[in-house]
């Protein structure tokens, strides 16, 4: 099976299909019972990074009994090195509104948000349109689902999904406890499913196609494509898709600029990979390949020997320093701790050991802390603490 | 029926209601797991992470607190990895703590050095932050002050703000690291539209929020030898102080404290309570005035309902967010003003002093009193009319300081012509007591009959219940009255802001027609005032509120009007109430403030 | 009547008068204003019948709603990793030479103010910008001199308060 | 008498009262600090001072005695005025970081804050050097924390009489401690950790056993053996907010086992144990004595139970130290019994099991690493914890302790009789020895009411007792008509009284029981704070209380006992006592 380490380029998001109102009215001929199984058996998981199973999460949200349902596209894309979702918005949003609109008509909703970061601001004229397009030929099979935009206005947190449904309500975008998770207490505390810009646009593909065709693409618990976002010290950045599965060695032999010393898989929030480990290391969720398997919103940065990984880690600090919702005590301090302790550490202030004090922190972070954001500030710290220690050092 | 589910904390087998929360199945289980952010009266957070327990099974650990139990969960509160983490999320609280504890005041009773010293948190090694922020001190406040440089960011106080008293002064803002408590746009306290009820006070678990206090000017004043120092107390300080000296909760130490007082070198020690009875004349006969213009004369510049002005925190609650319904309030001024208005006068000409000379000081369970001792038109014995506002938690520390030792007092009684009270006083201290007491006296005036409640107790008005509603039918009234023959006299009783913004909301939309509204800021009433031993609940507040209605049943006189001290200044001084003079001392006007 | 009074009260016919209303309102001011003062914030708390504290903790949340007094033209430059990596401290440099001013300023004339954020979500044409909201990436100190110059010819040319 | 006025109220005070005194006992408290009970006063901090109308200074009020017609005020503006200065100038030089001070919320400074009222530091002035010195195995010095105030000094000098602690240097540089390089782990000091109980601040502390036990209870792969000294359960309830002399031996069983201790035996056992092996030795002495002259016949004999007590001598009078008992302690007895009686009877491989003390005792804590108390390489006892060390573990496994069911030892090493409970106080273990020796000679019960030898009971410094032998049995025939004499002390001062008089050969005493803390284990240094002899009192009586509600009370009754013996060990100082259950001396340097 080493063959499906390799790289292998897809074309289904941006491939131009022009029949979006065929597939809707065909999705909508079928029973949710049968697209929900459809789903399952493609075994399409969450795009955004955390790799929830999509037909499970509308499973789950269709399963509860309530008049009111909601259908949220989370484009709210912060993550540092992301930018697959305002490609997606911009060349395809009829994808994506499809896959709204069959969520809505699988869940049993009749609303649905697309929320969009405030940076995204001027994709909105574009995107209204493409929306009121859709709306009309909705209404026109009578099916009664409305799509409207929420504008996001600069916070990171609110792509947590529980804070950009309180980022919706009106409030501070201020991560919930969970449980209750959002397929039964959601946006207005009412079911909701929330999905990802790009996950939508793969419903699309596979309702198209089928099941079977997106199942192939990828590995073991890792089926289909992906968009990955390729940033830093590359000769080629830019949107790729490609399938899942594939070795990060390959990976960089086909982006890298020969002298490529560590890639960030998955933005601020991902693992910082070494060189040494590219072999061993396949993108794609958590499952039995051979090595390292890792998730990813999408998120490739590619840094090569110039680069100080002090000052890659010191930014992705002082990011997540800002970017905290600040209510939770683990993530709020230990922030601002990580960020001061290595600086410390780096003037000489606090000897080496005090790094390993560092480590024992962000363990506790990702043990406690309230929401995801907090939970994965403890990803880039130990992988890049642990592989350039070195470099962390006075 | 609500579904019982079994699951099991550190191996002991507990089964508990559907819904219920890992915390409270876990003290049921008699296992402590500690808190910070939880309180009883608030909803739940869960951000302080203190709570942290490990479910089996999960990769993450759980906040006790905001977790609801699911079957055959399995829970650990003790494991390595829950002790590791719960020591750590400690030591960042600390470390974003500014630790002088020896200067604070909430050294001894706050609830984070307790957690420090229970979990014995020896080595600092983070890095201090403190130091590297820009803290402010809001010191404007009359009666709180705020430091930030002591808040741990969990939140009660906002919660207390918003959800017990629907005041929403204080509100978290920013994110992040900056994220911080604060008022609208990081104004004073003073300037916002906080009603320095002081709930906050009693919720914060550390000393980023305390009351402002006058420890050291009244004994300036008592060392002074050319001053003639007068305290008097209010009903609630007799069943809260015992909490601080050691004593349990809902003790009463009315003789003790009274003893107290003299030792600590006051002139005279008098009680708030005899101006509560004279409240009792002056706002009753109003009530019946105010019936009397909108029943008989159809004035339409006369409001009904008619609302009680006792407590300062709802005043000024009403001042910001109701200034155009500041007629349906009472004019009478709270107790403590009126008291402090006749020691400057009455009392002074009695004892034949000069009122310069007079220092008034009050001891009461209220941060609001400060503010309300400050008020300009507090003056109207052509002085201050009250000098110094202690709470009770100030005066427990007088009383140490001066090495007292509370348990061994004997008990004495209140210096005469202000000292001497009625049942109908002592219950102002409790929700529903100014409306008891109030109702005590109107009916004996209009019918000439005790008010037809067993033993005098107008048990409808007692109780917890947030707004709660009363009415009497006046029959056969005496002569002058007789336009009340048949007249069923609607009251309610609402304590804690939210539930006055509740009946206020009513009255606004025409819903309520009640003629008669006893409106207490604090949870509980003034028993439960921000000036009160910290910690607060609501089954302290029960205590206390038992020990209130104890003292007023162990009273021979229980009618205001009965207070033979209240019919000596009526004889000697007032006149008759709504007299002129008690016009000019005993009543005041209000201010219409803003909405932020 | 002050026009801001009159913008939040067609803001709240257009969206609505509840909570969940909020952000939309607080992002019209914005656009309008490019900030919220505290009779902005005092009014949407009265239109929206909220506490104006809240308005206040919800607008602090968000670093596009800015609450201080800012320029007609909000440049905000891009600071993450990519984008340092690709030469975003020459072309701050070259904003902050041009403008006089430093990240967090606002040039005295009201024209310009300068701050830095985070993620565009233009990696891959680092560095890049956002000049209130349309964005300009790859930039050199060159380029961006370049279209600061024509935003100063635009002010100079319209000088009204529409973008 | 005398008559004074304490403010403004006349009062009758006896002549050579002081201030401070007569003041408390007239229900005025005054704020105090270098103030100890019952010992000299040394007035060096003085916060207590009060203003003596007349007087030209204000006086520290518990060192100055009253006089007729003196007028006192305690809290007048000037007193106020000056204690707050006072105050504040001691905060000058002490570390402000409460929250991570180990005296959080037991400090008599941080007290002092709450009722002196301070809002803001008006002197930042210049700090001590701190030191830490954590050589010793019982004691952690920090000086950045120490304020001066002595007590320590007190302590060790004119109750212990071990002369450690002493003020150095002048002005500014004071310092408290041993001398300047020395090192409390190199030093005489006997680990007996009185003056960590009556240090005000966080200067002086135990050093923390609790993470190696916590890291051990979590270690799967071992058996955790628990044990218990018998001062620990009249005690430990005050951790816990009970008044002092509360028995909690139920609760405290079941908090351990909750802790996860998987098997919780009671030191008691192993104190009915050191009874049968010390009163052997000890007719075994007495035997030599009458009938042999010269050979193995030192008396009088002492115990060794104490190993506060077992250090100074080592130290003090190296040449006596053929007077002490072989026994070792209870608990290290029970230490080598688990490791080897009970791991036989268990099969469980000794390497695994882990055993940990809990003590009213620093001491112990020096006393398992001595090499003497190691058993094929294995230590008899793994960690020791003190009091105050279990109450801090209880609260932070979140127990609710209050709320606990009474529970049980476990066997075979939990059964124990009312004369082992006594070991936990002075005189104790006399009595025990006693009940049974009395018993053993002549077969019949110790003639005393209710078996108490009440001289021997209180807090008195030195006690003694005589108890004549008449009617023995056959074997026991030398003792007819013998006069037993013994004494008992607690603290060191008085055990140096008694070693003195052995030394000069005038002593005439057939056995001696020494205490290293006064009063016994019930204030041993590991107990819970605060510990003057009112809790002392209290604690006693507990302690007599368990004694007399138990059905057994005389140690050779324990039927587990003699379970072991007819088991395991044969017979008292038979050959695998000797080699389990015995121990040797060390000469150690004077100074």
């Amino acid at each position: 099976m080493t063959t499906s380490y390799q790289l292998k380029r897809a074309d289904f998001i941006f491939k131009y299909e022009n029949d979006w109102e065929k597939i809707l009215s065909k999705c909508i001929s079928r029973t949710p019972q049968e697209l929900i199984n459809e789903l399952i058996s493609s075994e399409l998981k969450g795009r955004g990074g955390a790799g929830f199973p999509t037909g499970l999460k509308w499973k789950l949200a269709a399963e509860v009994v309530d008049a009111t349902k909601y259908v949220i596209c989370n484009a709210d894309e912060g993550e540092p090195g992301t930018f697959k979702d305002r490609e997606i918005l911009s060349m395809v949003p009829y994808k994506v509104l499809t896959g709204m609109a069959v969520c809505g008509y699988v869940i049993g909703a009749k609303e649905g948000y697309i929320y969009l970061r405030g940076e995204y601001f001027f994709l909105q004229p574009e995107l209204n349109k493409a929306i009121r397009e859709f709306e009309y030929y909705c209404k026109g099979i009578n099916l009664d689902f409305t799509i409207r935009i929420f504008m996001g206005s600069g916070a990171y947190i609110c792509g947590e999904e529980t804070a950009l449904f309180e980022s919706m309500e009106g409030k501070r975008g201020e991560p919930r406890n969970k449980p209750p998770f959002p397929s039964s207490y959601g946006y207005m505390g009412k079911p909701t499913v929330i999905n990802n810009v790009e996950t939508l646009a793969h419903t699309y593909t596979i309702f198209k196609y089928g099941a079977k065709r997106f199942y192939d693409l990828g590995v073991q618990y890792s089926r289909g494509s992906k968009l990955f976002s390729v940033s830093g010290d590359t000769p080629k950045p830019g949107i790729y898709e490609l399938e899942l599965g594939m070795s990060l060695a390959d990976f960089v032999d086909e982006f890298g600029d020969g002298d490529t010393k560590a890639v960030q898989v998955g933005g601020a929030s991902g693992f910082l990979v070494p060189r040494k480990r590219f072999d061993e290391t396949a993108i794609g969720f958590q499952g039995k390949l051979t090595g390292i398997s890792l998730p990813t919103g999408g998120s490739m940065m590619l840094f090569n020997s110039s680069r100080s990984m002090f000052n890659v880690l010191d930014n992705y600090l002082e990011f997540f320093r800002e970017e905290s919702c600040g209510q939770c005590t683990p993530c709020r301090v230990g922030c601002q701790q990580l960020l001061m302790g290595i600086k410390a550490v780096k003037r000489g202030e606090k000897n080496a050991k005090y790094l390993d004090k560092l480590l024992r922190l962000t363990e506790t972070m990702k043990l406690t802390a309230k929401c995801g954001l907090g939970q994965s500030v403890a990803n880039s710290f130990s992988s890049i603490v642990e592989n350039f220690r070195e470099e962390m050092i006075y | 029926m609500v579904k019982k589910i079994k699951i099991s904390i550190n191996g002991i087998f507990v089964e508990v209601e559907d819904g219920t929360t890992i915390l409270d199945a876990a003290r049921k289980a008699g296992v402590i797991i500690p808190t910070l952010c939880f309180h009883k009266d608030l909803c739940i957070a869960g951000n302080c992470r203190v709570c942290v327990v490990e479910v089996a099974g999960q990769k993450r650990l759980a906040a006790a607190c905001a977790t609801p139990c699911e079957e055959e969960m399995e829970i650990f509160t003790n494991s390595l990895n829950v002790l590791h983490s719960r020591k750590q999320i400690i030591e960042l609280l600390l470390s974003e703590h500014n630790a002088d504890c020896t200067s604070c005041f909430k050294n001894g009773n706050c609830e984070l050095q307790k957690l420090a010293s229970d979990y014995k948190i020896l080595k600092q090694d983070f890095i201090r932050l403190v130091p590297f922020k820009n803290y402010t001190i809001d010191k404007y406040s009359p009666s709180i002050i705020k430091d930030d440089s002591k808040c741990i960011r969990c939140q009660r106080c906002v919660r207390t703000c918003a959800e017990l008293q629907g005041v929403n002064a204080l509100t978290v803002a920013y994110k992040g690291d900056l994220m911080k408590i604060t008022t609208f746009f990081e104004k004073p306290m003073n300037d916002v539209v906080c009603s320095t009820c002081g709930q906050c006070i009693n919720h914060c678990p550390t000393g980023a929020l305390v009351e402002r206090n006058y420890i050291e000017k009244v004994w300036d004043a008592i060392s002074d030898k050319t001053k003639h120092v007068v305290v008097q107390t209010a009903p609630a300080v007799r069943v809260g102080l015992g909490e601080e000296l050691g004593l349990g909760q809902g003790v009463r130490v009315t003789g003790k404290m009274v003893a107290a007082l003299k030792r600590l070198g006051f002139d005279a020690v008098m009680d708030t309570d005899f101006t509560a009875d004279l409240t009792i004349m002056e706002e009753g006969t109003e009530l019946l005035m105010r019936l009397k213009a909108v029943l008989v004369d159809h004035d339409p510049a006369v409001k009904l309902p008619m609302a009680t002005s006792c407590s300062p925190g709802w005043i000024k609650y009403i001042e910001h967010l109701f200034p155009d319904y500041l007629d349906h309030l009472s004019t009478c001024k709270s107790p403590q003003q009126m008291f402090g208005a006749l020691a400057k006068t009455y009392y002074a000409k009695a004892r034949n002093l000069d009122p310069e000379t007079i220092v008034s000081v009050s001891i009461m369970p209220c941060t609001a009193k400060k503010f309300e001792a400050a008020r300009p038109e507090m003056h109207d014995s052509g002085y201050r009319d009250v000098d110094y506002v202690l709470t009770t938690r100030e005066l427990a520390i007088m009383i140490k300081q001066a090495g007292i030792d509370f348990m061994k007092l004997d008990d004495m009684h209140f210096d005469r012509l202000m000292g001497e009270s009625t049942g109908a006083a002592v219950i102002f201290g409790a929700t529903g007591g100014v409306m008891e007491a109030a109702l005590r006296t109107v009916y004996e005036l209009v019918t000439g009959r005790d008010v037809p409640f067993e033993n005098l107790n107008i048990t409808p008005v007692r109780g917890m219940d947030g707004v709660k509603e009363a009415s009497i039918k006046i029959e056969n009234p005496l002569k002058e009255w007789a336009f009340l023959d048949g007249v069923e006299l609607k009251c309610a009783v609402a304590h804690g802001l939210v539930n006055a913004k509740k009946v206020m909301d009513s009255i606004i939309s025409g819903q309520a027609n009640y003629h008669f509204i006893e409106f207490m800021a604090c949870p509980g009433g003034c028993l439960g005032g921000g000036g009160q031993p910290i910690p607060t609940s609501p089954e302290i507040r029960l205590k206390r509120a038992k020990a209130i209605y104890a003292e007023d049943e162990g009273m021979p006189l229980r009618k205001s009007h009965q207070n033979p001290e209240i019919i000596k200044i009526y004889k000697d001084f007032l006149g008759k109430p709504l007299s002129e003079k008690s016009h000019h001392l005993l009543h005041t006007q209000y201010t219409a403030r803003k909405r932020y | 009547m002050n026009p801001v009074t009159d913008l939040i009260k067609s803001l709240a016919d257009q969206h609505g008068r509840s909570r969940h209303n909020l952000l939309p309102i607080l992002q019209g001011v914005v656009e309008q204003e490019k900030y919220l003062s505290e009779y902005s914030m005092i009014e949407i708390a009265r239109e929206l019948d909220l506490p104006a504290s809240e308005v206040y903790g919800t607008a602090t949340f968000y670093s596009f709603l800015e609450y201080k007094k800012m320029g007609r033209y909000i440049i905000r430059i891009c600071k993450t990793i990519t984008c340092s990596m690709k030469g975003k401290n020459q072309v701050l440099l070259a904003i902050q030479d041009m403008l006089k001013i430093g990240v967090g300023e606002t040039t005295p004339d009201g024209t310009f103010s300068l701050l830095q954020t985070n993620c565009l979500g233009f990696c891959h044409k680092a560095p890049a910008m956002l000049v209130n909201n349309e964005v300009f990436t790859d930039l050199t100190p060159e380029k961006v001199r370049e279209i600061l110059r024509m935003y100063m010819n635009k002010k100079k040319e319209g000088g009204s308060y529409d973008n | 008498m005398i008559n004074i006025t304490i403010n403004n109220k006349v009062i009758q005070v006896e002549e050579g009262t002081t201030i401070f005194e007569a003041a408390k006992q007239h229900g005025v408290l005054i704020p105090h600090f270098c103030y100890m009970e019952n010992v000299h006063q040394i007035g060096s901090c003085r916060i207590c001072v009060v203003e003596v109308e007349g007087g030209k200074t204000l006086m520290a009020s518990c060192v100055t005695e009253v006089k007729e017609g003196m007028i006192v005020h305690t809290n007048s503006e000037r007193v106020r005025d000056v204690r707050k200065v006072i105050y504040e100038l001691m905060l000058s030089d002490h570390p402000k970081e409460c929250l991570s001070c180990w005296r959080n919320q037991n400090c008599e400074l941080q007290d002092l804050g709450n009722l002196i009222q301070i809002s803001e530091f008006r002197y930042e002035g210049a700090k001590s050097k701190d030191i830490i010195d954590t050589s010793s195995p019982s004691i952690v010095r920090d000086s950045s924390k120490c304020i001066l105030c002595r007590r320590c000094v007190t302590v060790c000098n004119d109750i212990q009489g071990v002369g450690l602690m002493n003020p150095h240097h002048r002005g500014f540089s004071t310092f408290i401690g041993p001398s300047e390089d020395e090192l409390l782990g190199e030093s005489v000091c006997t680990n007996c950790v009185q003056c960590v109980l009556v240090c005000p601040v966080g200067a002086l502390k135990e050093k923390d056993s609790t993470a190696i036990v916590w890291e051990a209870l979590y270690d799967k792969t071992k058996t955790i053996v628990v044990q218990t000294a018998p001062a620990v359960r009249a005690a430990l309830g005050e951790v816990f907010g009970y008044e002092p002399g509360m028995l909690v031996t139920g609760k405290m069983a079941s908090a351990l086992h909750e802790l996860g201790f998987n098997y919780v035996f009671d030191t008691n056992f192993a104190a009915d144990l050191t009874i049968m092996e010390e009163g052997s030795e000890f007719l075994g002495r007495v035997k030599n004595a009458i009938t042999a002259p010269g050979k193995n016949d030192v008396l009088p004999m002492i115990t060794s139970c104490s190993p506060g007590w077992i250090k100074f001598i080592e130290h003090r009078y190296p040449d006596q130290l053929s007077n002490l008992s072989s026994c070792k302690s209870p608990h290290m007895m029970l230490g080598a019994l688990t490791k080897t009686y009970f791991a036989e009877k268990m099969n469980i491989d000794p390497a695994n099991i882990y055993v940990v003390s809990v003590m009213p005792c620093t001491a112990k804590k020096f006393e398992i690493t001595r090499p003497e108390m190691f058993n094929n390489g294995l230590a008899d006892v793994d960690a020791v914890i003190t009091t105050r060390e279990l109450g801090r573990m209880i609260k932070d496994a979140g127990i609710d302790f209050r709320n606990l069911p009474d529970g049980e030892f476990d066997s075979p090493l939990g059964l124990s009789s009312g004369a082992a409970d006594i070991f936990g106080t002075t005189g104790g273990v006399m009595e025990a020895a006693l009940r049974t020796v009395y018993e053993l000679v002549t077969g019949r019960e110790l003639p005393a009411n209710n078996l108490h030898i009440t001289p021997l009971e209180g807090l008195d410094r030195i006690k003694t007792a005589e108890l004549k032998i008449e009617n023995p049995l056959p074997e026991f025939s030398f003792l007819a008509e013998v006069t037993v004499k013994v004494a008992v002390t607690s603290g060191l001062l008085g055990a140096a009284e008694l070693l003195n008089e052995i030394k000069k050969g005038t002593s005439p005493y057939h056995f001696i029981e020494i205490m290293g803390c006064p009063g016994g284990c019930i204030s041993g240094g590991g107990q819970p704070r605060p510990v003057n002899d009112a809790i002392r009192t209290k604690r006693l009586e507990a302690i007599y209380r368990e004694d007399e509600g138990k059905l057994l009370r005389k140690s050779h009754e324990n039927q587990d006992i003699m379970m072991l013996y007819h088991d395991f060990l044969g017979v008292p100082l038979g050959h695998k006592s000797h080699e389990l259950l015995h121990t040797v001396y060390t000469r150690r340097s004077k100074n």
